[in-house]
């Protein structure tokens, strides 16, 4: 299968384009309505099940700045779809153009490994970690505006800022294990 | 104490600018007035650059259309003078040519699917084939029904929306599907025409006549029992229409039930009986109704 | 009237009993009075002899074809689903049922209607219990009971006469169906006495049975926090809530009650509103949220039972000293902890009575309902922005302010909602409860604190890093408070939190606060270059670090930690005069800061000793600044900001190395101007150089210090 | 009047929640309008009951009257109780002109020649549908009228609908309504729920179905969203034919509520190494049950959002397909079994 490669078509003017890839294909559509509200910049999103891409729309996919897996916690499934997407990605992508975004994180049905794993995934990538409220409006429009933020430095519109850069100051880290008992 | 910290502390002011900043944000920028009308004609134009090369082709391809259908039907030397004509045209006119056999494809089969034909659609990668029958009865096009039938090992009936009434099984019995598909379609497509038909004619009788009262009916439409009134004696008549044919939209028996025998002793009401038999119900009732048989 | 006799029956054994009378007598009166409306209204409905009848048909009446039995159970029905049933109405109906004096078939059909009007009498759930063990209920029934009873134990009058029994409830745990539902119980009916070494080894033996079960787990965590030295097993923070809630099969019929007789009840409600958050936001966790009445109702019995928050109002008139100790100890179970936490008389007391055990109490449910309520929702929740969350981490905050100390469980919770958190949820709250923890040690303070701050910080929005920049500056000067209020002269060692027993040396300390010092210095340089230094993220940071410029001074923390050039030139280069202004104010404070450590080195022997690195910056920054702004020497060999000298030549700046100046720099251009225009009205053409000239010049200080720029003022003179 | 009928009417009004009683007696004959016009439906239903058992007296109602009552209730509320599935089998040549009236007289007849004790309501339902309320009893006793058997039966269709049926019951349904259908038998249909109409419209497939055919709908053209140029979906071509191929298994818009469905696996161990366990002669027994309230619905989503693999297992299409919601899955080649596991991801 052809991956996605990050440098293999040439930037538009100031656009930046992302891509959302959530196998339950929900969260995705509201962002991308939040997403294209930007008015500073003209934002381009595609949507995805999973990777890899079809190919047939090689020609009218723009150069992706930024790919964003969504990650739905209470399903194993999403996570397995994400994980099995990773691959298709050229490396060039994990300099600081990828970034997973973690729904349902306070879900009291999330099993505490899932999570692990994730943050897990996340670090050996060194790819920042960001989670969201899916369920509340607040929360669509932060996690948009903090897809932009990433989105504006990957696609190079940001001065002084380079995703490598961010992603650097992002990343995420394995945390040890904080679990002190909290109620003593 | 009471006066809880975060209200009109600074963090929540600065949420508070933070909402306002994006309500600025999403009023989209003042753009001027007459640039949005440049904008709107330059769109306009484009617009109906692509129009005319539409209409253009569009001949383009009735022409062709024409040529073919007199190919279909007439003799060789005015096709030879087609071609020439075709040379002078543009070098896509093989392309312009293939649509317009594709055009022409296209349209007999929605006229074949039109006059009541079955089309018939390819599924699971040739495995298996769509049959939809089409019903429609004076002209006016009622429910279509389809069947999805498996090819191997035999030909089977595996899914379908006839309506459980229609004795589906034992017709693709009878008219031995495997050998024939054609006729098992015919009879299975009479059924269904003849139960759309009588069911629109009672639909129409419940519409049309409200003086007639529908005693009973079925789901198969098979037996419908009327109740008249003669005019001037105000006598009720019970008629029993039993459609035993029902391959048929016609009663096969008609039968009248009255307590005052010698109304339908009378050569009328003979006619009536032979009208129903032949006429379709809501109009043999409407020519009842002039003929004052009934109100 | 159960709820009196029981009060009185509890009377004889403790001594506060004068007090607590007359004030559940004063409830009681409240709940007589709405007795005798009912009692009117009931005397013309045959809703009394319906009850008679239950209370006096004799044990054996057949049940089948009983026409009589089956109309008065119908007017019961009809009576609970309406109005609820009156006290009697339910100990009536409850011992009719849990007698089995008709057989099994009517309970589950009696249970199901105890719908409470105001509330349950103890005795008759007592009694209930004692049937339990004698009778031979089906045991799907005796959970359905225990279900009610979990369900309404808030309306329970009084809890003396079942905690009384509380070795017998708890000899049903092993009954292994009903042990979920009994852990529960005894979760909501402990207190320190009752837990013994016999019974943790009992639940031990049943966990080895049942494996880790949520209900034993808590159970035993509870029976931790009271005698840490009887339960051994380490029990992990991140377990589920272990309590279900069972009130499924009264939920909708209590809410119509409670509904309509909320009127009555909210009037006959006279509790101070503070404690009102805490026991809707517990009740959350029973899945009570939806009934704001029952809260109210929670709050009269509250009121009635713990009788701490009943002596709210003449607390002041307490006379000894002993009793109110008293009070404080015989403090319940959440739902009292609630109104605890809720009025500041009583954190008054408990702050300076110091109750460890209560702490605990108060700790250990405060870490539940965060958890419960932020970390662990369930499905339906998912939106948490709601009302109550808000109130309650309100309630939560003031409470801290107050107390001006954090909850350790308040801290732990943190730790964990920081690490999922997407930034915005609850923003204000969350930041503000941040800046109340207690200094953390150096050593765990990135992994705790930094790692996920870093991360939200420059992903998120320039509001959100505005926030946080004030949040840590709080987050700083209440370390430095507590630094200077704890720390004892004679010896270095000082204890930060009077109740959680961190003990850190002074060392440890200012390392600590170095590292935050430091970590807002990157951040800060960071976010400036990102947000394109953005003058109202800037203003935040100078906030900071004037704290930072103070730390000798104010707190006598003898720490100096200089801002980095990323932060420094930002300010110097803005474009806004005020920032220029302060960073002016920020040099001078840590001058005079810088020059007093150094004399206090030169006298007293065991000062600290500022590193020369810390001198050689400070003395950096004030010869650019001065060097720039007024000796207009920008771009001068050996100064921070270097460019070459054809590079300068090539941008063809008119001297360049003016353009910073007081005159020239962008920010006070304008003023200027201005006063060039005072100083010479007659001149057409403007020429700011002759500014420079050294009379106009010092008018040209007198005039912008004159505009309120102190910052400059206090800094010309003491260079 | 009897204590009997008191006590049927009280059961009844218990049963028929306070909203639905209104409508539902207006529609009865057994009161005069005055009486209609005195009944105060804000009162309790304690007071209604009372007030109905005081009416019952003075027009002397029997229990006809109250049983005629009771099925006007159960014909509005049909959904309620568990309702099965039945399908008559090899119809007779005349089976196609059988008639109510002569439906009716040969029911009750061939009931009646079953039973000592029955009692047999039959009424037309506007839509074709025939109700019919048995009150068995036997040799003995006289017809329990406290749990009726209802019938629903739509004329010239082979299948019958059942509700609180008991097994000592059923042969002698079956037999009344093969003869009085003019059949040869009856067999379960394997289809069982709550809502009879769900039950109803699977069985007689009157729900939107979908085929594939080269002449789409003009409705099915007409809903393409227009979404804003900037989103583009990756793969929604894919998308589009995971859906059709989901409408095509389970149907389109509104489908019949089921609420369960069932499947009984029985395997053998084949293993020729472990001789004990191969030789044991009863197979080994796994049942997976599929609850929702809208079973169909939730299929059709997991087919459709890519949850389920497509095309639709056999196993779950033929919920729809076969109109059954209880399947046994034998050992005859692996087929079943392998595709038994794949329904349940």
């Amino acid at each position: 299968m052809s991956s996605l490669k990050p440098f293999s078509k040439l930037p538009g003017l100031n656009t930046a384009n992302i891509l959302l890839v959530e196998s339950e294909e929900q969260f995705q559509q509201s962002l991308a309505d939040a997403l294209v509200e930007e008015t500073s910049v003209t934002v381009n999103v595609r949507l995805a099940k999973s990777l890899p891409l079809p190919l047939e729309n090689e020609e009218s996919r723009p150069r992706i700045d930024l790919v964003v897996f969504i990650i739905n916690l209470t399903s194993e499934l999403s996570f397995q779809s994400a994980d099995a997407s990773l691959k298709y990605l050229d490396p060039g992508y994990f300099l600081g153009k990828v970034c997973f975004l973690v729904t349902n994180a306070r879900n009291a049905s999330v099993p505490t490994e899932r999570l692990d794993t994730v943050r897990k995934l996340a670090a050996s990538l060194h790819c920042p970690l960001l989670f969201a409220e899916d369920q509340t409006p607040d929360g669509v429009t932060n996690a948009t505006e903090r897809l932009l933020t990433i989105l504006k430095v990957a696609a190079g519109l940001v001065p002084l800022a380079t995703a490598l850069y961010l992603s650097n100051l992002t990343q995420c880290t394995v945390p040890l294990d904080i679990d002190q008992p909290s109620f003593d | 104490m009471e006066g809880t910290s975060t209200k009109g502390g600074v963090l929540s002011l600065l949420s508070l600018l933070e909402v306002q900043a994006r309500s600025r944000r999403h009023v989209p920028p003042q753009r001027s007035r007459v640039k949005e009308l440049r904008a709107e004609a330059e769109a306009l134009r484009v617009r109906r650059e692509q129009l005319k090369t539409e209409i253009q082709t569009h001949q383009s391809l009735q022409r062709l259309r024409t040529s073919l259908d007199r190919q279909s039907t007439h003799d060789e030397e005015e096709e030879e003078e087609e071609e020439e004509e075709m040379d002078e045209d543009s070098e896509n006119s093989q392309l312009l040519k293939l649509m317009a056999r594709h055009t022409r494809v296209k349209d007999l089969l929605l006229a074949h699917h039109l006059i009541g034909g079955y089309d018939i659609v390819k599924t699971r990668h040739g495995k298996g084939v769509c049959v939809s029958v089409a019903t429609a009865y004076e002209g006016v096009c009622l429910e279509t029904y389809n069947l999805e039938m498996d090819l191997k090992p035999t030909l089977r009936i595996c899914r379908h929306n006839v309506p459980p009434f229609v004795p589906l099984s034992s017709l693709a019995e009878q008219g031995d599907m495997q050998t024939d598909i054609r006729a098992f379609l015919e009879t299975l497509s009479q059924h269904l025409n003849a139960f759309a038909g009588r069911k629109q004619q009672l639909k129409l009788v419940k519409e049309q006549h409200k003086t007639i009262e529908v005693m009973e009916s079925n789901a198969l439409c098979s037996i419908l029992v009327l109740m008249f009134t003669v005019p001037k004696t105000k006598t009720a008549i019970l008629c029993t229409l039993n459609y035993s044919d029902h391959t048929a939209c016609l009663p096969a028996r008609v039968q009248f039930e009255c307590d005052v025998k010698e109304i339908l002793e009378s050569t009328e009401w003979r006619k009536n009986c032979s009208l129903l038999m032949e006429t379709p119900l809501h109009k043999a009732l409407m020519t009842m109704k002039k003929m004052g048989n009934i109100v | 009237m159960a709820a009196k006799q029981n009060a009185s029956g509890s009377a004889e054994s403790d001594q506060s009993s004068l007090a607590e009378q007359q004030t559940s007598r004063s409830f009681n009166r409240s709940v007589r009075v709405a007795e005798k409306e009912r009692r009117k209204t009931e005397a013309e409905d045959p809703f009394v002899p319906a009850l008679k009848y239950f209370s006096d048909v004799e044990a054996g009446t057949p049940l089948h074809g009983n026409d009589e039995f089956e109309r008065n159970l119908v007017l019961v029905e009809k009576v609970a689903y309406a109005r609820g049933l009156s006290p009697e109405a339910i100990s009536i109906m409850l011992e009719f049922a849990m007698s089995l004096r008709m057989g099994t078939s009517p309970c589950v059909r009696i249970l199901k209607c105890l719908i409470p009007a105001t509330v349950v009498p103890q005795e008759a759930v007592v009694r209930a219990v004692v049937w339990l063990g004698v009778g031979k209920i089906p045991i799907s029934t005796q959970i359905l009971f225990i279900k009610w009873v979990l369900t309404v134990f808030d309306m329970i009058d009084s809890k003396e006469q079942l905690r009384a029994v509380y070795g017998f409830i708890f000899s049903f745990v092993t009954e292994e169906n009903l042990c979920p539902f009994i852990c529960h119980l005894l979760y909501l009916l402990t207190r320190k006495e009752s837990v013994r070494v016999f019974r943790v080894r009992k639940l031990l033996e049943l966990q080895s049975k049942l494996g880790r079960q949520p209900f034993l787990l808590h159970l035993l965590s509870l029976y931790k926090v009271f005698c840490p030295e009887l339960v051994t097993l380490s029990i992990s923070s991140r377990m589920r809530s272990g309590f279900r809630n069972h009130n499924s099969p009264w939920k909708s019929s209590l809410i119509a009650v409670q509904k309509r007789n909320g009127s009555l009840l909210a009037s006959s409600d006279s509790l101070p509103l503070t404690i009102k958050d805490k026991p809707n936001s517990r009740k959350r966790k029973y899945g009570h949220l939806e009934l704001p009445v029952l809260n109210s109702l929670v709050n009269k019995q509250a009121q009635a039972e713990s009788p701490f928050s009943r002596k709210l109002v003449p607390l002041v008139q307490l006379s000894s000293f002993t009793q109110l100790l008293e009070n404080i100890h015989r403090i319940e179970l959440p739902a009292q902890m609630g109104s605890l936490l809720g009025s500041s008389l009583a954190l008054q007391y408990l702050d300076c009575v110091q109750d460890e055990s209560a702490l605990l109490r108060l700790n250990f449910w405060l870490g539940y309902a965060l958890h419960e309520e932020f970390l662990f929702c369930g499905d339906g929740r998912a939106s948490q922005n709601s009302e109550e969350a808000l109130q309650f981490l309100d309630k939560l905050l003031s409470t801290q302010h107050f107390l001006q100390e954090a909850f350790s469980s308040s801290e732990a919770f943190l730790y964990k909602f920081l690490s999922v958190w997407d930034g915005s949820l609850l923003r204000p709250q969350i930041l503000s409860l941040l800046s109340n923890i207690p200094v953390v040690p150096s050593s765990q303070i990135g992994r705790l604190l930094f790692e996920p701050l870093m991360q939200l910080f420059f992903t998120s929005s320039l509001f959100f890093k505005c926030g946080l920049m004030e949040c840590l500056n709080n987050m700083l000067l209440k370390w430095l408070t507590w630094h200077s209020v704890y720390a004892l002269e004679d010896d270095l060692d000082i204890s930060l939190n009077s109740h959680t027993s961190i003990n850190m040396t002074l060392s440890g300390f200012k390392d600590s606060v170095m590292e935050l010092v430091h970590f807002v210095g990157r951040l800060a340089s960071v976010g400036l270059q990102l947000e394109g230094s953005h003058s109202l993220l800037l203003s935040f940071i100078l906030d900071f670090y004037e704290t930072v410029c103070d730390t000798f001074l104010k707190y006598g923390l003898p720490l100096v930690v200089m801002p980095p050039p990323g932060v420094f030139y930002p300010a110097l280069f803005s474009p806004d005069p005020i920032s220029v202004d302060r960073l002016a104010f920020i040099m001078y404070r840590y001058k005079v800061n810088l020059t007093s450590a150094k004399s206090q080195e030169k006298v007293t022997e065991q000062a600290f000793h500022i590193s020369r690195q810390t001198f050689r910056e400070f003395n950096n920054y004030v010869v650019i600044m001065v060097n720039c702004l007024w000796n207009s020497k920008m771009f001068h060999p050996g100064m921070g900001v270097q460019l070459g000298e054809e590079l300068l030549l090539k941008s063809n700046v008119p001297q360049y190395s003016t353009s910073f100046d007081l005159v020239h720099h962008p920010a006070f251009l304008s003023y200027a101007v201005d006063f060039h225009l005072r100083c010479w009205p007659g001149r057409k053409d403007v020429d700011l150089d002759s500014i420079k000239h050294s009379k106009p010049w010092s008018w040209y200080l007198e005039y912008l210090y004159s505009q309120g720029y102190d910052g400059l003022k206090q800094f010309v003179p003491a260079l | 009047m009897e204590d009997s009928t008191r006590r049927v009417l009280q059961r009844l009004i218990r049963r028929i929640p306070t909203p639905q009683l209104k409508t539902t007696l207006e529609k009865w004959s057994g009161m005069t309008v005055a009486q209609r016009g005195s009944m105060d439906y804000t009162q309790t239903k304690w007071a209604l009951t009372e007030k109905l058992l005081s009416l019952c007296e003075e027009n002397d109602w029997t229990t006809k009257h109250i049983t005629e009552l009771e099925m006007i209730y159960v014909i509005d509320n049909p959904n309620q109780g568990m309702w099965h599935g039945f399908q008559l089998l090899d119809p007779e040549d005349d089976a196609h002109s059988v008639e109510l009236t002569q439906f009716k007289e040969q029911f009750k007849s061939h009931l009646g020649e079953l039973v000592r004790h029955v009692s047999v309501k039959i009424k037309k339902h506007t839509d074709e549908a025939v109700w019919i309320r048995i009150a068995w009893g036997d040799s003995f006793s006289r017809p329990n009228h406290l749990k009726p058997t209802y019938v629903v039966h739509h004329l010239q269709t082979p299948y019958v609908f059942v509700t609180g049926l008991t097994s000592k019951q059923k042969p002698l349904l079956s037999q009344a309504l093969v003869l009085s259908t003019r059949h040869h038998t009856i067999k379960d249909a394997n289809l069982s729920g709550r809502k009879l109409t769900a039950i109803r419209d699977l069985l007689m497939k009157q729900y939107q179905q979908v085929f594939p055919t080269n002449f789409p709908s003009p409705l099915a053209e007409k809903n393409e969203t227009v979404s804003n140029p900037k989103i583009e979906r990756e793969q929604a071509g894919p998308g589009a034919h995971r859906h059709q191929m989901a409408c095509e298994a389970f149907g389109d818009g509104m489908l019949p509520q089921l609420q369960s469905a069932v499947y009984k696996l029985e395997t053998k161990f084949k293993d020729h190494t472990n001789r004990t366990m191969t030789e044991r002669d009863e197979p080994f027994k796994c049942i997976v049950k599929f609850e929702s309230t809208n079973l169909l619905e939730s299929l059709r989503y997991c087919a459709a959002s890519g949850i389920a693999s497509t095309p639709v297992t056999p196993l779950l299409s033929s919920i729809p397909l076969k109109g059954r919601n209880y399947f046994v899955i034998t050992d005859n080649g692996p087929g079943p079994s392998s595709q038994m596991h794949q329904s349940q991801n």
